[in-house]
């Protein structure tokens, strides 16, 4: 069966669902973390494919975005990360279940 | 007219962040002028800004994914006002920090550049940039503190955002693919040429887009991090966050819906959505704040109540013409009187809880004897905040309740009016403690010049728009005019 | 300018006293007193120089305020033969509020401030004539109303306090989104265009609208069942506010109903017209009767308010010009009356500190100024001849009784609910053995509580002997309403 | 006015002036001013104040009276507009006929003299000053009452004599019973006076005018139905009644004794019980035309006399004797009213207020003798008190109907009309007559005859008795006392001797828009025969109470059951106050309104309040502080609106 | 996307990449899931090949590989004491189920959809285009990309400071 469209989007679909899933379950904040990296490659890869099928003007803008998106992931890992460590410091753990300082 | 000139505003706000990181490290000495360099570069931008107003209203820059209008001339006012108010409400609490303060500054500058650029972003692509540019270096300042909770505050907020921006950049991708472009006004004509087959997927990258903006409104159900991140963050950060990212979301909120999603297949689907999210946000945000004992939870959860009212306006606007200029425009005439309004109230607590070294809404008894200035100020922004006359939250309420009426969207206005009854109920709670209450000590305290400063400056823009509020108005709608054509 | 002035001067008296230095605290009362005289000399000259039989609204100021394109608000104002003597009555008591709040010591800059900006307020709703500035003055008075009853009241004062302001933002509630479906089906805020305009197409059915307007009022008058917030403002209010409160503040119901259900939307009036007679009507018995059950000298004052403005709906609800101004009348009587009523308890108050009935008693012998006074204030309450009340009453039954028999047969009964109530409270009070307890205490002496007390008890008298001075300016303006609701 | 033009036969107007006419109302209010304003600390001059005042009224009356005789008791009326609003226009004047010339006259003069007698009785009081101003209020009230020319307008002053009972009856406010006594006359009043109000609202919706001429011209010419003048009439009647103290609505009249005598003198016995009389007499053509109204009437005065006759019988208080007897002839006057003696009632109206306010004036003085009211404490004041004695009995003679005297003349007019009217009422009547002299004797006797039981003893501990003398050495009244004494005892020998037929019936009649014979003269078997009633009750009392031929007591005895009903005023009180107010009404329906005012409409309020802070606890517990719950929130958040968009408009 | 070759490559790719990011999902060690997660951007970039994209797929393998899975790996040793435990909270049930719904209504839409596609890779998609397009209509994001990743940097290391340099900070 060839590739088509929908097969690369329903691929994207899931890494997306995926990465949900693991963001919503996971304990460790890194593990959280990780759930958004493959979130956002999900949308990468939605981007490129559309760049590649659908017809468009300007199809390099799907390209254009996913550099972007690299960027910023890149600039939120690192906010993520040290603020996990800063976490650490305080608490001993990054176990987002166990941040519950601020609850009514 | 050249990019440059028309990115002057961003450009000036962003030199100065630079300005400040070098100064500081340059001058260690000076340290109590950064700032003050801080709002220099506000300044330039402001009256960079200002000299716009005099030449065309309408210009867009790079292939139209930057524009200049009346709309973003309006909202970079905001923007400079609310981070200028905040740069002065933070100073005391910087300087007690011990932290370095240039780094402090100079990331609240960018999150204003990014907040800025927003207002002009027209295409998907500058709007997710300018979304992160503001939002990273908020995760940053949430956690800024030194306590467990702020860092708790700032690794939530991170978390949660990153999914939203997430989800939100999915729906992006969704839109993109389906009209191949990312730029709203060609978003908008492929949609017209043929985009109803698409229509299923067009209605889930439109969910997306709401849960990616509702995220940064902070409406129901996408609210939760609020109370936690105000209560955690620190107060001036909290401040800034609730006014200044809610404003940008609703800002860019009114340019994608209408300029990009305005069909009508779509804009009635998601009128309907912000008129129920409009409600249930209003409804859930008074009941929870009304038994809230920490007053910055409490501002949390009634600024998801405020949202409810800003998206009674996003509701109203489905349809182009009066209606949308109405509606419209009441949602920027709310921004800024909700900026006036909630920045002073976070000023005065800002200064109050500084002192006292609680939040708890029962430490703020008698306060009136204490420090008659600030309850005075606190409690006239909260009257605000309730929709009292003489007070610009009056008007913006009465405004934008009455865009609801006339896009016929009356059982929303009652649920609205009647909200407005609970929220009384909480906000007057604590004028009742300050002005009522016994104070644990006598001892009269004074705000410092900076906090004196802004609390003077917002609680008379609050009287005096409160008293003509044409001003105001009339800017709004000439911001709105520009979008309806 | 005379109306402007009456709004502003007391806005601005209320600015300048604020500002006064902390040495000069107690110097307050006498700016408030000089504010309050001006605003009543302008308001009695207003009152001469009015012209009751020239047609629409006199001393009329007219400019844009807001103006942006749909949303077109006016500073309109104006009076007529209906808001003219609301708007003296409001001078009136608040000349009298800040004499009997001579003796307030604590805060009294803030005091009289709050005092004088809800004088502001009121006089503001009296003379709107643009149907936002009316709301925006509807909503100011709360805030001064909510500091005066909660600083300086007595008792439950923030529970009262608190119950006020939800109620009347509930109320108002209501009455914002009439007001907004109203004023979007007539393209104006303008009461005169709205008045004039047919409603077609409205976005509710204008019995709605009418509705929503009405509780808002309602809450306000107030009418059972949304009267239970006055008894607790009432009994915890300091003395000035409750005179306020009971003279002014709850006409602003009244004067709403007249002003916008009525006159804006008479055939939805046509249609509700018994329904408000009979409300009326069960209102002043169901007042009356749990009137009977106070034991403390202020709730049963504000219930009895509540008995006496069920009259005004009453007469309302004739929609005849008699029926109106009976009930415009009423409205007057009643703010005198009930005005000089809490004066005189708040005098006694002062005294003794005690508003339970059970402990006083015997107090003509140690207050016989206070007592006479007292006596006078039931017996104008309670609608003796001669006094203010009693024309008003009756001509309230005269207009109701051609259509609504029944319920004025059952309001009158509420005259003898009256007399019962009244006379048992005085015999309990004022009359019966002297209690030694009180025997220390003063009577009334200070030449403020002899002025009010005096002037407030001839004013009752001068509109019980001579109603044509007020019946006069009121009458025309009602006929020609009437003559509007006939059509 | 109107009428009188279409009416030539009373072409005869009096000329007296308007402002004679509010002069006499005038001079009583300038009284009052005065002393209510300055004179209330200065009791020396406040008691000649008053009686100047009212002396000038009394003299303009006469000159009125005498006006208006020379005008064969035509009308004169002087009508302004006072106040309009809509329809509504309110006048008002004052009309003056041979009614309100009688009733001005009997007014002043009753009141004059109780002025004189008040500086006396009254010496001493603390509320001396407030006792005048009252007094002279009341009087300007009973006369505008009398002088006014439209029911609205009577209404008034019907309010204000009402007000002025009220102030009077709890002149001594420190006594419980007396403020307890003033509150209640006020609102069992005020019961009527529903009647009456309702009566006035439905005159001017029905005959759109509130002009007594008008109205009484309105029911005559049978234009309205007739079920209509009834209800206006008995409506009329029920104000009349409260006023009056006719039953049920007697209750007030003996507590209000509760008052200084002179008080219970001029109104609870002369002039504003009287008013009830007066003001069916004023719209006797009303009543005219309708004869079930009447019938009512006349059976009401009947039960009345009759039952306030018999508790007169077994009182042992010399002032209740008197209330008693006054609600009884009260009773007798309306009586004569339903069987259409117009005359009659007022000619009795007449003579009787001069020897009420006699035997009231004496009871007073007797009190003042012995500080109290109480007969068994009494006894053989006659030596002690000969000027008192003997107006006394002069009073009592005239009561009981004995000839030559006032009462034989009027009661024996309203004995004539009942005869003609309906045998019953006449029998009533006639048992009454009985019973009046009996009580009225045993009164004398006990209270004159016999041998002094010492008086009750002065407490000298009550800050609020005023009492100067000493009650164990009774002795005769002052001058001032003695001599309006004196002064009614002449009318109430020669008030009856006017004669009947030709002048005073003439007189009266005139005030009716028609002619007609309304009352009848004289006639001999009735004369004697109630004159034989009379003379058989006193000398009933004679046999018992002088002669002790049968023990007072072992009468109680015998009918005891009948004394007990007599003694607890037929159960009344209890039932009214008791019962009804105390118990069912109070405790029962006012009170589960409150609890409902309380519990549901206010609780309904606090309970939305609860309800939402309870809500918001509830709330409160879905924010646990767990990061990955909110996030749950906004992925749930996607699907729902996403459900939602697709639920509600299907792809 | 004709032929075997690119079919197979699909075929491939989407096992790998998914089966890792089941992976990083079932890892209950934290350094196993990030060798998955690892393994899912290389997956990925695969992808971006396939999809003539390779300017991008370079960069994600520089990026993501080489710059966020070592961020990732620094902070896991730089928090030892928090665990290597990947396990899940007491809302993984429910986060699993929406993320399945979710997935249900993307791939619904995604099938629904009558996509109007190309069959050959567009012209102009090589990196000159994207550098053109980078540097004339997207110059200002690409601008603001820069500043974002110093204030991230900034900021990162103003949260990271130990203790004892915020005391040195004081004092200065």
């Amino acid at each position: 069966m060839t590739p088509g469209i929908e097969h690369f989007l329903t691929v994207g679909a899931l890494l997306f669902c995926l990465g949900l899933a693991i963001s919503l379950s996971k304990r460790n904040a890194i593990g959280v973390l990780m759930g958004v990296e493959l979130m956002l490659n999900a949308v990468n890869l939605t981007l490129i494919t559309f760049s590649r099928f659908a017809a468009s003007p300007n199809p390099v803008s799907g390209h254009t975005f996913v550099v972007f998106i690299l960027t910023v992931a890149a600039a939120e890992a690192a906010v993520a990360l040290a603020l996990a460590v800063a976490v650490y410091r305080n608490r001993e753990t990054i176990d987002v279940d166990r941040l519950n300082l601020l609850r009514s | 007219m050249n990019g440059i000139d028309v990115l002057g505003p961003q450009i000036s706000v962003l030199v100065a962040a630079g300005v400040v990181l070098v100064a500081d490290a340059l001058f260690p000495g000076q340290r109590r002028l950064l700032p003050f360099l801080a709002l220099a570069g506000l300044l330039t931008a402001a009256l960079w800004t200002t000299s716009w107003v005099g030449r065309g209203d309408y210009q867009t820059v790079f292939d139209g994914t930057i524009v200049l209008d009346r709309y973003a001339v309006f909202f970079q006012y905001v923007f400079a006002g609310v981070t200028a108010t905040v740069i002065l409400a933070s100073i005391d609490w910087v300087n007690r920090e011990g932290r370095r303060q240039s780094e402090y500054y100079a990331l609240v500058l960018t999150v204003c550049a990014g907040l800025m650029l927003l207002a002009g972003a027209r295409d998907l692509i500058t709007i997710f940039i300018a979304l992160e540019l503001s939002s990273i270096p908020q995760y940053i300042l949430a956690g800024w503190g030194k306590d467990a909770k702020s860092s708790e505050a700032g690794l939530k907020y991170l978390l949660l955002g990153a999914v939203a921006s997430s989800l939100l950049l999915y729906g992006m991708a969704l839109l993109y693919g389906v009209t191949g472009t990312t730029i709203l006004p060609e978003i908008a004509a492929a949609i017209e040429a043929g985009g109803e087959s698409y229509r299923a997927l067009l209605v889930v990258a439109m969910t997306l887009l709401i849960a990616g903006f509702g995220f940064k409104m902070a409406v129901v159900p996408f609210q939760m991090w609020v109370p936690d991140v105000y209560q955690g963050a620190p107060t001036p950060v909290a401040a800034f966050l609730s006014v200044g990212s809610k404003a940008a979301a609703f800002a860019v909120a009114i340019r994608v819906f209408f300029e990009a999603l305005g069909a009508d297949f779509l804009s009635s689907d998601w009128s309907m959505i912000f008129a129920v999210i409009a409600a249930v946000s209003m409804t859930l945000g008074n009941l929870m704040a009304i038994v809230q004992s920490d007053i910055k939870r409490m501002l949390g959860y009634s600024s998801v109540a405020q949202a409810g009212n800003f998206l009674v306006g996003l509701a109203a606007i489905s349809v182009a013409g009066e209606e949308f200029i109405l509606g419209a425009s009441g949602i920027l005439l709310f921004v800024a009187a909700y900026a006036f309004t909630n920045l002073g109230a976070f000023v005065a607590v800002i200064a109050i809880s500084q002192r006292i070294n609680s939040d708890r809404i029962a430490d703020y008894a008698g306060m009136w004897k204490t420090s008659p200035f600030l309850a005075l100020g606190l409690a006239f922004c909260l009257v605000s905040l309730t929709g009292i006359p003489p007070t610009v939250g009056f008007w913006a309420k009465l405004y934008v309740f009455n865009a609801a009426v006339r896009a016929d969207l009356v059982w929303l206005v009652v649920i609205g009016v009647l909200n407005s009854v609970v929220s009384a109920y909480y906000y007057l709670g604590v004028v009742r403690v300050m002005f009522l209450g016994e104070p644990g000590t006598e001892q009269r305290f004074r705000a410092s010049p900076s906090i004196a400063v802004a609390l003077t400056a917002t609680a008379a823009g609050v009287l005096l728009f409160g008293i003509l509020p044409m001003p105001l108005m009339s800017a709004a709608r000439d911001a709105v005019e520009v979008l309806a054509r | 300018m005379e109306l402007s002035a009456l709004i502003f001067l007391p806005a601005i008296a209320a600015a300048v006293i604020l500002l006064l230095p902390q040495r000069m605290e107690q110097q307050a009362k006498w700016v408030a007193f000089a504010t309050a005289v001006v605003m009543f000399a302008l308001s009695i000259g207003t009152f001469f120089r009015f012209d009751p039989d020239a047609p629409g609204y006199q001393f009329v100021e007219r400019r844009s305020w807001v103006d942006i394109g749909a949303f077109n608000l006016q500073y309109f104002v104006g009076v007529d033969g209906l808001s003219l003597p609301l708007v003296v009555l409001t001078t009136c008591l608040t000349l009298a509020s800040v004499l009997v709040s001579f003796s307030i010591t604590h805060r009294p800059r803030a005091y009289f401030a709050c005092l004088l900006i809800l004088a502001s307020s009121v006089i503001g709703v009296f003379v709107s004539l643009d149907l936002m500035l009316f709301f925006l003055f509807w909503e100011l008075e709360l805030f001064p109303m909510y500091l005066l009853i909660s600083i300086w009241g007595s008792g439950r004062k923030e529970y009262s306090a608190t119950k006020f302001v939800l109620y009347t933002i509930a109320g108002s509630a209501f009455m914002l989104v009439g007001i907004l479906v109203l004023a979007f089906a007539a393209r104006t805020f303008d009461m005169e265009q709205l008045a004039a305009a047919e409603f077609r197409d409205t976005l509710l059915p204008l019995g709605w609208v009418f509705f929503l307007l009405f509780v808002g009022f309602a809450v306000k008058l107030p009418i059972v069942p949304l009267h239970t917030w006055l008894p607790d403002a009432h009994s915890d209010a300091p003395t000035a506010v409750s005179v306020m409160l009971a003279g002014v503040l709850l006409k602003m119901g009244g004067y709403g109903i007249i002003r916008l259900c009525v006159t804006l939307m008479p055939e939805v009036a046509h249609d509700w017209d018994a329904w408000m007679a009979g409300i009326g009507a069960f209102s002043v018995l169901y007042g009356g009767f749990i009137t009977l059950r106070q034991t403390d000298v202020k709730r049963l004052i504000a219930y009895s308010s509540v008995s006496h403005m069920g009259l005004v709906l009453l007469g309302i609800g004739a929609l005849g010009a008699t029926g109106l101004t009976g009930a415009t009348y009423q409205m007057l009587a009643h703010g005198l009356i009930t005005g000089l009523m809490f004066v005189m308890i708040g005098l006694m108050y002062e005294r003794t500190h005690t508003r339970d009935i059970a402990r006083l008693g015997g107090l003509a012998r140690q207050m016989p100024l206070i007592a006479t006074g007292m006596v006078f204030a039931g017996m104008a309450s309670l609608g003796l001849p001669a006094l203010a009340g009693f024309i008003a009453e009756v001509t309230v039954f005269l207009g109701a009784f051609q259509q609504f028999e029944w319920a004025v047969l059952a309001a009158i009964t509420g005259v003898v609910l009256s007399a019962g109530y009244i006379l048992w409270m005085l015999q309990r009070v004022v009359f019966g053995p002297v209690r030694h307890e009180w025997d220390g205490l003063t009577d009334q002496r200070h030449w403020w509580e002899h002025a009010v007390v005096a002037g407030l008890a001839g004013l009752v008298i001068l509109l019980g002997v001579y109603p044509a001075l007020l019946m006069d300016v009121i009458e025309p303006a009602m006929t020609t309403l009437a003559a509007r609701l006939q059509a | 006015m109107l009428f009188l033009a279409a009416e030539p036969s009373a072409a005869l107007t009096p000329t007296i002036d308007q402002a004679v006419l509010w002069a006499i109302m005038g001079c009583p209010l300038a009284a009052w001013g005065l002393i209510a304003l300055y004179l209330r600390k200065l009791p020396a001059i406040a008691g000649y104040a008053a009686i100047l005042g009212i002396g000038a009224a009394m003299l303009l009356s006469y000159v009125t009276l005498f006006n208006v005789i020379d005008a064969s008791g035509g009308v004169a009326q002087y009508t302004r507009e006072w106040f309009t609003a809509g329809d509504l226009t309110v006048p008002i004047g004052v009309r003056v006929d041979g009614l309100t010339a009688v009733m001005l006259v009997v007014v002043t003069t009753v009141a004059f003299l109780v002025q004189v007698y008040s500086t006396g009785y009254m010496q001493g009081d603390p509320g001396y000053g407030r006792y005048f101003a009252h007094m002279c209020l009341f009087t300007t009230s009973m006369l505008g009452l009398v002088l006014a020319d439209n029911l609205f307008q009577m209404f008034i002053f019907w309010e204000l004599v009402g007000l002025c009972s009220y102030l009077l009856i709890g002149f001594w406010f420190h006594k419980p019973s007396a403020a307890a006594a003033a509150k209640k006359a006020f609102i069992v009043t005020r019961i009527g006076d529903l009647g009456l109000l309702a009566a006035l609202l439905l005159v001017w919706t029905r005959a759109g005018t509130f002009d007594v001429t008008a109205i009484q011209e309105w029911a005559a010419s049978g234009e309205a139905k007739s079920a209509l003048v009834t209800l206006f009439a008995l409506g009329l009647f029920a104000g009349a009644a409260g006023k009056s103290a006719q039953f049920p609505l007697h209750v007030w009249l003996p507590d209000a004794m509760e008052g200084p005598t002179p008080v219970s003198a001029l109104i609870h016995a002369a002039t504003m019980v009287a008013a009830g009389v007066y003001l069916v007499a004023r719209f006797f053509p009303v009543f005219e035309a309708s004869p079930d109204a009447a019938d009512v009437v006349a059976w009401v005065g009947a039960i009345t006399a009759i039952l306030a006759a018999t508790m007169a019988l077994v009182q042992t208080d010399l002032k209740r004797v008197l209330a008693y007897s006054t609600v009884s002839q009260l009773g007798y006057m309306m009586l004569s009213l339903g069987a259409l003696g117009y005359v009659a009632a007022i000619f009795h109206l007449f003579t009787h207020a001069f020897f009420k306010a006699l035997l009231f004036l004496g009871s007073g003085s007797v009190n003042h003798a012995t500080n109290t009211f109480d007969m068994q404490k009494m006894g053989g004041l006659r030596k002690h008190m000969p000027v008192t004695y003997w107006t006394f009995v002069i009073g009592s003679l005239s009561l009981a109907g004995i000839f030559p005297l006032a009462g034989f003349w009027s009661k024996d007019e309203i004995l004539l009309d009942a005869w003609r009217h309906d045998r019953a009422l006449w029998a009533i009547g006639a048992v009454v007559a009985f019973m009046t002299a009996f009580y009225m004797f045993r009164a004398i006797f006990l209270t004159f005859h016999g041998t002094y039981r010492g008086g009750e003893p002065v407490d000298h501990h009550d800050p609020d008795n005023h009492f100067h003398g000493d009650p164990a050495h009774p002795h005769e009244s002052p001058w001032a006392m003695k001599a309006p004494l004196l002064a009614l005892a002449i009318p109430s020998i020669a008030a009856g001797w006017f004669a009947y037929d030709h002048m005073f019936k003439d007189f009266i009649e005139a005030a009716l828009p028609h002619e007609g014979h309304h009352g009848s003269s004289f006639e001999i078997g009735i004369a004697v025969s109630s004159t034989i009633i009379a003379l058989a009750g006193i000398g009933t009392a004679y046999v018992i109470y002088i002669r002790r031929w049968v023990d007072s007591s072992s009468i109680r005895a015998t009918f005891a059951p009948f004394a007990l009903v007599f003694e607890r005023k037929y159960f009344l009180d209890d039932l009214y106050e008791g019962l009804f107010v105390r118990n069912i009404f109070y405790r029962g329906w006012c009170r589960l309104l409150e609890t409902v005012d309380r519990r549901i409409v206010d609780g309904v309020v606090n309970g939305i309040g609860q309800v939402g802070r309870a809500a918001s606890s509830r709330l409160r517990a879905v924010q646990v502080g767990e990061v990955q719950s909110y996030g749950l929130g906004v992925a749930a958040g996607v699907i729902i609106i996403f459900l939602a968009v697709i639920v509600a408009n299907p792809l | 996307m004709e032929g075997f070759g690119p079919s197979l490559a699909f075929w491939v790719l989407s096992a790998l990449t998914l089966i890792a990011a089941g992976g990083v999902m079932v890892s209950r060690n934290l350094l196993h899931a990030v060798l998955f997660l690892i393994l899912t951007f290389v997956g990925v970039a695969g992808f971006f090949v396939l999809l003539s994209a390779d300017f991008i797929a370079m960069a994600q393998v520089i990026i993501y590989v080489g710059a966020i899975a070592v961020l990732v790996l620094f902070a896991i040793l730089l928090t030892p004491r928090s665990g290597r435990d990947n396990g899940e909270t007491r809302w993984a049930l429910p986060g699993i189920l929406l993320a399945v719904c979710l997935a249900a209504i993307f791939l619904f839409v995604v099938h629904d959809t009558a996509w109007d596609t190309v069959g050959d890779a567009p012209a102009g998609l090589d990196a000159r285009a994207l550098g053109t397009a980078l540097l004339t209509t997207w110059v200002v994001p690409f601008e603001i990309a820069s500043v974002l990743l110093t204030a991230a940097l900034v900021g990162a290391i103003m949260l990271t400071r130990s203790p004892e340099e915020e005391a040195e900070d004081a004092l200065v």
